[in-house]
């Protein structure tokens, strides 16, 4: 059922490519094949309510056999989450993509819906080949949606960063595939030891997943092919394709390795030294993403360097690998595929009505586009983690369980991060939605993209109000790979720090709102145009050309001080990385570009190598 | 099942303290100006002068609004700052702050300051948008030193719940009184005058540089919305320092003295964060203003240094 | 036995030297005469491999002499995929040369038809001599074809090409005369069972002095001075010939000395380092020198460098596995990397811009850096787990090492290519012979089983000596 | 009963509004060196709970201290129409009356209350801090017994002195017209 | 008659071919030498086939010791391709000489790569 199910979707991806010529709304069979994953996710439900109501039959496990290899299949909570994350949101995605689209998008919808059949395929994988096969499936038709774009560096950067990523991976692979002798994910990690082979594999594979991660040396793609791709494709590839770097680490400590093997090569305070540089690479990206993304202009940029920033704290709460953090940075994954794919859609949509993406030049654009900004003000208070959303709940646990662990070096670190991203919020908030209306004409986004953005919000006020309700889920995941839960209730999580109630926020926050909706109703006012402003007297009307909107290069101070030490950043040392390379190539090439004496004395030095080694 | 009677004391307290949060904040302002006053040797207001101000705000015959997203600054501002102090333990009282802790309470802080900031930036005004800009970097200046200072504290109490650091100095063994905390607590009273936008960090507001920066468009009830907020802002923070670092301002057991004990420390919490004002009030006095990246400078430089410094201390020695 | 392998070696001959008697019907008809005998080669190699596959190998004597003395045909497993392989790509390559470009065309079929045929003779054949003897023809043919290129520095390029492949197979020709001295037969299989005969020392340089002819024909570094200026200066079909065809052939002739040749020799694992040695160097090299590489074609022709080392790598595994990877990455290269050839002829006209060729152009990019489904990544996968089983850990880190230097430089190719003016458009003979290419791959990575099992059932035998 | 509550509740707000008025000022004439003073510590206007507000938005009292050119008005005319009522204007100096020492300039405004209401003037070239406290005073008393209603003038003559601004802009300041008082509306 | 004569011969014919190649720049120099090693290589099969004291492999009657006839026929196909190949670099250097006008090889300029 779940090979026929990731055929139907092959399947439908051909048609929605050939049938992309015909009509704008051949995206229709992206969202049908959409809804296969939705079916899994139905039906696997972990919640007892759910899964005896209907079956349709889709097994927990099964192998299927291609002659050439026999692919495993099998669900578990983790990946019954993750499918979630990347499948939960693609129908939606491609509804809103049928809609973004004018003309004959089939190249796109073909490859949306075969990144899809990738992502699935690896969630639901339970054997190295087979989640290597569909880790690729997916990298690649990622790579085609960049490649859509037609954006050199992003094509360039994105295609070897995923090559490098998936050899890194296979490498990882081929050393636990010979030190286990199996490719089963059930069976692996109980004969892996912990020779230094296995802490490279390890490594290797950290860095591979961290690629698709977004983690911080190893992110410089994303920034580029975030930002020239097409919108609906960044929202799935933030929202959902980047969260399987981290399924893919968070299956390299619990199932490829094993914690038993990781904490082999030593602990910090209960914490395995591997998973605790894990986090700091994280806390790294976490705090460099955030201050590269407040610089930033290029609304896209900065979403992808924000991105980067919120992804680092899914690899906090990974490495530090208590129940705690791990509920964290699930919480935090949940959170950041909707409320990071409803901002990506968001800005579509902005672009779509007014055709422009840096932040300078847009603005105002809230007046117009109401329903447009009050998604995005929702998600954008999920990613500052203010507590009327569920991205509270995902950084609290974070926090708390750094306190819990007393790592100094992180707390604050991610904290800071957390103010940081206060700043580019509003940056997104003030310059593109707020400010002078500068757009006064544009309509409103169409209906077919502002309810798959609304649909995609509602987890993130579900989730407010019933945190519980994932950390059940979380438990079911804990309970599988043998770990303790975290105790909680539907709307209420203690840890032994602390505890938080979203109930006693909600209630108390409704209290202020009623104090402040009697102010706000007793006095009447009057609304004004955004140009009766007082600017000393300035009277813009009849002044042509002056520009009210004070969002060109907004955090100048802030940018002037850190400039410097981002001078040296990752760009830069892979700049050198490519120049040196090219250097050795140059000086290789020269030993082409001779004279045929010349290649003959090679050619002698060859044969004369080989004959005295073969003697020797 | 629920207990009804706990919920209706509960929102009895909650209104209670709300309300004297509010009035105590009010009172702030006006005991701020005339300390200002007096050190400029003036006659100054009366100490219920702000009292004044804001009925006459809201009080206003006309009031300007530029829309439904600038009304979001009225509505955010006032519920966000009550919903952050119900989450303080005052004077012993400790009402929400068994459901959340320092974290929430810091999260919280924001909902009124985003708000606020929506507000200022629907405005459309270029000085809002700038002062908005100095704020949001003004967070971020003054919140490393004090999260580390803060975090020195939490792990020195091993909980991040600002009920439990408060029970756990109790019977006098106030934070201030361990060395590095000493430390940790002028990090955090140099934070606060950040936090408070007192002089040298009055960089938001700059009224003289852009017009009042975020409060450029605001008038009537919306400004007066806004002093409401900014006088609670001032107790949340002030009692928020002296619940980490002052023992919360319990001086007397309730489980022994009643609530005589109730009394005493909300007179002790009240004295206790005045002169926590009136500390910051006085720095005000004397000092003019940093540049925005003045500020960033020194809070990252000598404060979070000094912070470092507490942390560590307590990190090594003291755990 | 359905069809005689002879024929496929035969009917090129015939068309070849046939072809000048409808020199005057013109270029259309002396093409469609030319992939006449194309495509019947095509079908008699598709029967025989589907004879190999169902019956094991296949054998033919030549004049009814029978080995060791005669001449004999033998197909096995790998060789039966090689030789369709050819016959496939040759013929769908011959429809993308235009004759009005090539004048006199059947001269140019000639050419295209000797090469064709001895590239299927060095595949198939089992005799040393005859082996020289292929390699001859195809490397005339190579040099005449390098030089009609519209290019006409290729000139010089093929001058180059034509001095290191005298030097070469002069080589050859000493190990030959080396291994006659000693053992008196040129039968291959003949010579792999008697090999401990020999003295060490005539061995050795009889080793050495083949590998190393062998090796300019197959790109091996430091004996392929002349591939970046062919490669580069060529008309890209005709690389694209070169590649497929006797590029292909000649790194199967390897695969015949490292594997069956000197199997009873008691320095093969001596020769086995060696020969990994060299497909290291050749592998890094090439792509190192392919990063820096700004001219399309030279780049790919670097690539190709790189590909030929990676295929040296997996023989010189000498296990199952490594023969496995080897013939998946010969069908992979031959096929993507040939598409890639036809695609740069038209690169700087925006050839790429349009949808076809470009998203043929990306796949064929992809399938060269080796990702599920083509038939690259099969190549790779055993590559990687045959070196793993081994513990060759170097080897797998230079594989993730220039893989990522060559997803690199042929993301920069494509974006290039994508972001070019479109200036002209592409022939549709180009674009169906592309699409051929790629979908083979594809076709061959979606359905690796019918090769896997065919090689793997086959490898027995070729790695104890045999076919 | 609902007649005295809002009757109780104005004088509340008035009240209020009496003892906080909050001042932007125009500084455009030498006047503004008298300000400092009325701040500082001699005089102490804060002791009144008076202040000088940065924006219009949250001012009571625009403080015009000196002379207005036609450029200038305009940008009185908008500061004072962004204020929010209750909202009085207190012209300073001679200029602002009759025009001062630019009595015959072509381009300063000789009589301010045509082109926005003046609740109260301070004559004086320049009047010194104890006058300008006395008016304060006066005002607030003003306000008290409601008499300050210069911005409901406004309100009612708004085409008038719209005309007479426009006359102004277009400097054709011979037509401008009176703006008549109506003490009916304060005296009630 | 001794063989090992005639393999140093070859070995010093193959040597000076190759001398020629790595250090000429002449065009037709460089065919030569390709022919000179042809010759010496053509050289060294017959005489890996000669016996001493065999006769020519004539089989009519009564044969005794007579030479390999294998490495003949060899060396009759190795001459025909080295002539083919000598023609085929021949016609190459005309159209060379015809383009450029020069029968050097140099770096750079057309023989760069």
């Amino acid at each position: 059922m779940i090979w026929e199910a990731i055929s139907l979707m092959v399947l439908l991806a051909l048609l929605a490519y050939a049938t992309g010529r015909l009509s704008r709304y051949s995206g229709i069979f992206a969202v049908l094949a959409g809804f296969v994953p939705l079916a899994m996710l139905f039906d696997w439900a972990p919640t007892a309510g759910l899964k005896h109501l209907i079956s349709l039959g889709f097994e927990k496990s099964t192998a299927v056999n291609i002659k050439i290899a026999t692919l495993h299949f099998s669900i578990t909570p983790l990946s019954w989450l993750f499918l979630t994350m990347v499948g939960g949101i693609f129908p939606f995605i491609a509804l809103y993509a049928i809609s973004y689209f004018k003309k004959a998008p089939g190249g796109f919808f073909g490859s949306m819906t075969l990144a899809l059949v990738g992502a699935t395929g690896v969630v639901l994988a339970s054997d190295l080949l087979t989640f290597f096969i569909f880790w690729e499936v997916m990298s690649w038709s990622a790579f085609l949606l960049v490649v859509r774009g037609r954006d050199r560096s992003a094509i360039t950067s994105y295609f070897s960063f995923s090559a490098l990523s998936a050899y890194l991976i296979l490498f990882g692979i081929m050393v636990l595939r010979s030190e286990a002798e199996t490719l089963s994910f059930s069976s692996l990690s109980s004969s892996i030891t912990s020779s230094r082979l296995t802490l490279l594999a390890f490594i290797s594979m950290a860095a591979g997943f961290g690629v698709k991660g977004a983690l911080m040396p190893l992110h410089i793609w994303a920034p580029r092919a975030y930002s020239r791709s097409e919108e609906p494709f960044v929202a799935y590839l933030a929202g959902g394709l980047s969260k399987l770097g981290y399924y893919g680490i968070f299956l390299l400590f619990y199932s490829f390795v094993g914690v038993s093997v990781i904490t082999r090569f030593g602990t910090f305070r209960g914490v395995p030294y591997l998973g605790y540089s894990l986090a700091i690479f994280g806390a790294l990206s976490a705090f460099i993403g955030t201050v590269l993304a407040f610089m930033e202009d290029d609304l896209r940029k900065l979403l992808a360097y924000s991105s980067i920033g919120q992804l680092g704290y899914i690899a906090i709460g990974i490495g530090i690998g208590t129940p705690l953090a791990l509920s964290g940075a699930l919480f935090q994954a949940v959170n950041h595929t909707f409320f990071k794919a409803v901002l990506f859609l968001a800005a579509g949509s902005v672009y779509y009505r007014t055709g422009r993406w840096k932040i300078s030049e847009l603005g105002g654009v809230a007046y117009r586009m109401p329903f447009t900004f009050l998604a995005a003000l929702f998600s954008i208070f999920a990613l500052a983690a203010i507590p009327i959303t569920s991205g509270f709940a995902a950084k609290w646990l974070l926090y708390v369980s750094t306190v819990d662990k007393r790592f100094v070096f992180l707390t604050p670190i991610m904290l800071i991060a957390g103010v940081g991203a206060f700043l580019y919020s509003f940056r997104i908030l003030y310059g593109v939605f707020l400010g002078e209306p500068r757009y006064p004409d544009i309509k409103e986004a169409p209906a077919l993209q502002l309810i798959p953005m609304w649909i995609l919000v509602m987890p993130l006020v579900i989730f407010l109000i019933f945190p519980g309700k994932l950390m059940d889920v979380f438990g079911e995941i804990f309970a599988y790979y043998g770990l303790e839960g975290v105790s909680h209730t539907d709307f209420a999580i203690t840890t032994s720090l602390s505890s938080y109630n979203t109930l006693a926020v909600i209630f108390a926050l409704m209290g202020g709102l009623m104090v402040a909706f009697i102010i706000y109703v007793s006095r009447p006012h009057r609304v004004v145009s955004h140009y009766d402003n007082y600017l000393s007297g300035e009277i813009p009307e009849v002044h042509e050309g002056l520009s009210l909107h004070a969002a060109t290069r907004y955090y100048k101070p802030v940018e002037d001080l850190f400039q410097p030490y981002f001078a040296h950043g990752a760009e830069r040392f892979y700049h050198h990385i490519e120049v040196g390379l090219e250097g050795v190539g140059d000086g290789l090439r020269r030993l082409f570009k001779t004279t045929v004496s010349n290649m003959i004395y090679l050619v002698l030095a060859g044969l004369l190598l080989i004959g005295w080694w073969l003697t020797w | 099942m629920v207990d009804f009677s706990s919920i209706l004391a509960l929102l009895v307290e909650g209104v209670l303290l709300a309300a004297l949060g509010v009035l105590t904040g009010i009172l702030f302002m006006g005991i701020a100006r005339k300390v200002v006053a007096r050190v400029h040797n003036r006659v100054g207001p009366p100490v219920y002068q702000s009292y004044i101000d804001i009925i006459k705000l809201l009080t206003k015959k006309t009031n300007i609004s530029h829309g439904w997203i600038f009304d979001l600054a009225l509505l955010f501002s006032i519920s966000g700052i009550l919903l952050t102090l119900l989450f303080l333990p005052i004077g012993g009282i400790k009402l929400l702050s068994i459901h959340g802790d320092l974290f929430l309470v810091l999260y919280l802080l924001a909902i009124p300051a985003l708000g606020f900031a929506l507000g200022a930036g629907a405005s459309g005004n270029p000085n809002a948008g700038i002062g908005v800009m100095r704020a949001l970097v003004m967070m971020f200046s003054y919140e490393l030193p004090f999260i580390i200072a803060v975090l020195a504290v939490m792990i020195y109490y091993d909980t991040t719940s600002i009920a439990t650091i408060v029970a756990s100095q109790s019977h006098m063994r106030w934070a201030i009184l361990v060395p590095p905390l000493l430390i940790g607590a002028l990090v955090a009273d140099m934070a606060l005058q950040g936090m408070l936008m007192e002089k040298p960090f009055d960089i938001p507001i700059a009224p003289h540089e852009i017009a009042s920066g975020p409060m450029v468009e605001f008038g009537g009830k919306y400004l007066g919305t806004l002093m409401l907020y900014k006088a609670t802002s001032i107790v949340v923070e002030t009692t928020l320092f002296v619940d980490l670092f002052l023992g919360g301002a319990v001086v007397l057991d309730p489980a022994t003295y009643g609530a005589v004990a109730y009394a005493v420390n909300l007179v002790v919490w009240f004295l206790l964060i005045l002169a926590v004002f009136i500390i910051s009030v006085l720095i005000n006095t004397v000092f003019p203003r940093f540049r925005i990246e003045q500020a960033l400078k020194f809070y990252w430089s000598y404060d979070t240094a000094l912070a470092i410094l507490a942390l560590m201390w307590i990190y090594f020695l003291y755990i | 036995m359905v069809v005689h392998p002879t024929l496929l070696i035969v009917l090129p001959l015939v068309g070849a030297f046939s072809v000048s008697l409808i020199r005057r019907y013109g270029g259309g008809a002396i093409k469609l005469y030319g992939s006449a005998y194309l495509f019947l080669n095509l079908i008699i190699s598709a029967v025989l491999f589907m004879e190999v596959r169902s019956g094991g190998e296949v054998t033919e004597r030549i004049a009814g002499y029978s080995p060791p003395v005669g001449i004999f045909l033998a197909v096995g497993a790998v060789n039966a995929v090689l030789v369709l392989l050819i016959n496939l790509f040759a013929a769908f390559n011959y429809l993308t040369f235009n004759p009005k470009d090539k004048e006199p065309f059947h001269r140019f079929t000639v050419l295209y038809l000797l090469g064709v045929a001895s590239s299927s003779g060095i595949v198939l054949t089992g005799d040393l001599f005859n082996m020289f003897v292929f390699f001859e023809i195809a490397a005339v043919s190579s040099y005449a074809l390098v030089a009609s290129s519209k290019d006409e520095r290729s000139v010089g390029s093929a001058i180059k090409y034509m001095i290191l492949g005298s030097v070469g197979s002069t080589f050859m020709l000493i190990s030959i005369a080396l291994i006659y001295s000693e053992l008196r037969t040129l039968n291959l299989y003949d010579i792999a069972h008697r090999i401990g005969e020999m003295g060490g020392a005539v061995r050795t340089a009889a080793f050495t002095f083949l590998i190393v002819g062998i090796g300019v024909e197959a790109e091996i570094f430091p004996f392929n001075g002349w591939v970046p200026g062919v490669y580069g200066r060529s008309d890209g079909n005709i690389s694209s010939f070169l590649v497929l065809g006797p590029s292909k052939a000649a790194i199967y002739a390897i695969l015949r000395v490292l594997i069956t040749l000197f199997y009873g020799s008691s320095s093969r694992a001596v020769m086995m380092d060696i020969a990994m040695v060299l497909g290291l160097i050749t592998l890094v090299v090439g792509e190192v020198a392919a990063l820096s590489e700004k001219d399309p074609k030279r780049m790919l022709a670097f690539s190709s460098i790189g590909q030929m080392g990676l295929i040296l790598i997996a023989i010189s595994l000498g296990s199952a596995a490594g023969i496995v990877a080897a013939v998946f990455l010969m069908v992979s290269h031959a096929s993507v990397k040939s598409a890639l050839f036809l695609s740069s002829d038209v690169y700087r006209q925006g050839g790429m811009r349009y949808t076809l060729t470009g998203a043929l152009s990306v796949g064929a990019v992809l399938g060269l850096v080796g990702m599920p489904p083509f038939a690259g990544f099969w190549g790779k996968w055993y590559l990687l787990s045959g070196a793993a089983d081994e513990g060759l850990w170097i080897v797998i880190a230079a594989v993730i090492f220039t893989t990522a230097v060559e997803a690199y430089y042929l993301a920069r190719f494509l974006s290039r290519g994508l972001s070019m003016k479109k200036r002209g458009g592409v022939k549709p003979t180009r674009v169906i012979t592309m699409t051929v290419m790629v979908g083979v791959s594809l076709l061959v990575g979606l359905f690796a089983s019918v090769i896997y099992e065919m090689v793997s059932a086959g490898v027995t035998t070729l790695l104890s000596g045999g076919i | 009963m609902a007649e005295e509550i809002k009757e109780k509740w104005s004088k509340i707000a008035r009240w209020a509004s009496k003892r906080s008025l909050w001042m932007v000022h125009f500084c455009t004439g030498c006047g503004a060196i008298e300000m400092p003073p009325v701040m500082t510590s001699r005089f102490d206007m804060e002791r009144f709970g008076m202040g000088s507000m940065a924006t219009p938005r949250q001012a009571d009292i625009l403080l015009i201290t000196g002379y207005l050119s036609i450029k200038t008005l305009k940008r009185v005319v908008r500061v004072y129409e962004q204020m929010q009522a209750p909202k009085y204007v207190v012209a300073f100096g001679s200029c602002t009356i009759n025009g001062g020492m630019y009595w015959d300039s072509y381009n300063t405004i000789k009589d301010l209350s045509k082109y926005i209401p003046v609740d109260l003037y301070i004559a004086g070239c320049m009047p010194r801090p104890e006058a300008i406290i006395d008016a304060f005073n006066k005002l607030m008393e003003m306000i008290d017994r409601g008499e300050a209603r210069g911005w409901e003038k406004y309100e009612k003559y708004y085409e008038k002195y719209k005309r007479n601004q426009e006359a102004a802009f277009n400097y054709k300041l011979e037509e401008v017209e009176e703006v008549e008082e109506e003490r009916k509306g304060g005296e009630k | 008659m001794e063989i090992t004569p005639f393999l140093i011969l070859s070995a010093g014919l193959i040597s000076i071919g190759l001398y020629g190649i790595m250090s000429k720049k002449n065009l037709l120099k460089l065919l030569i030498s390709l022919d000179i090693m042809d010759v010496g290589v053509n050289l060294l099969i017959v005489t890996v086939g000669y016996l001493p004291g065999g006769t020519a492999p004539i089989m009519d009657g009564d044969y005794g010791k007579y030479v390999d006839p294998l490495p003949q026929a060899l060396v009759l196909t190795a001459i025909v391709i080295g002539v083919s190949v000598l023609a085929l670099g021949m016609i190459l250097t005309i159209r060379h000489y015809r383009r450029t006008g020069s029968l050097e090889m140099d770096e750079g300029g057309v023989f760069g790569w």
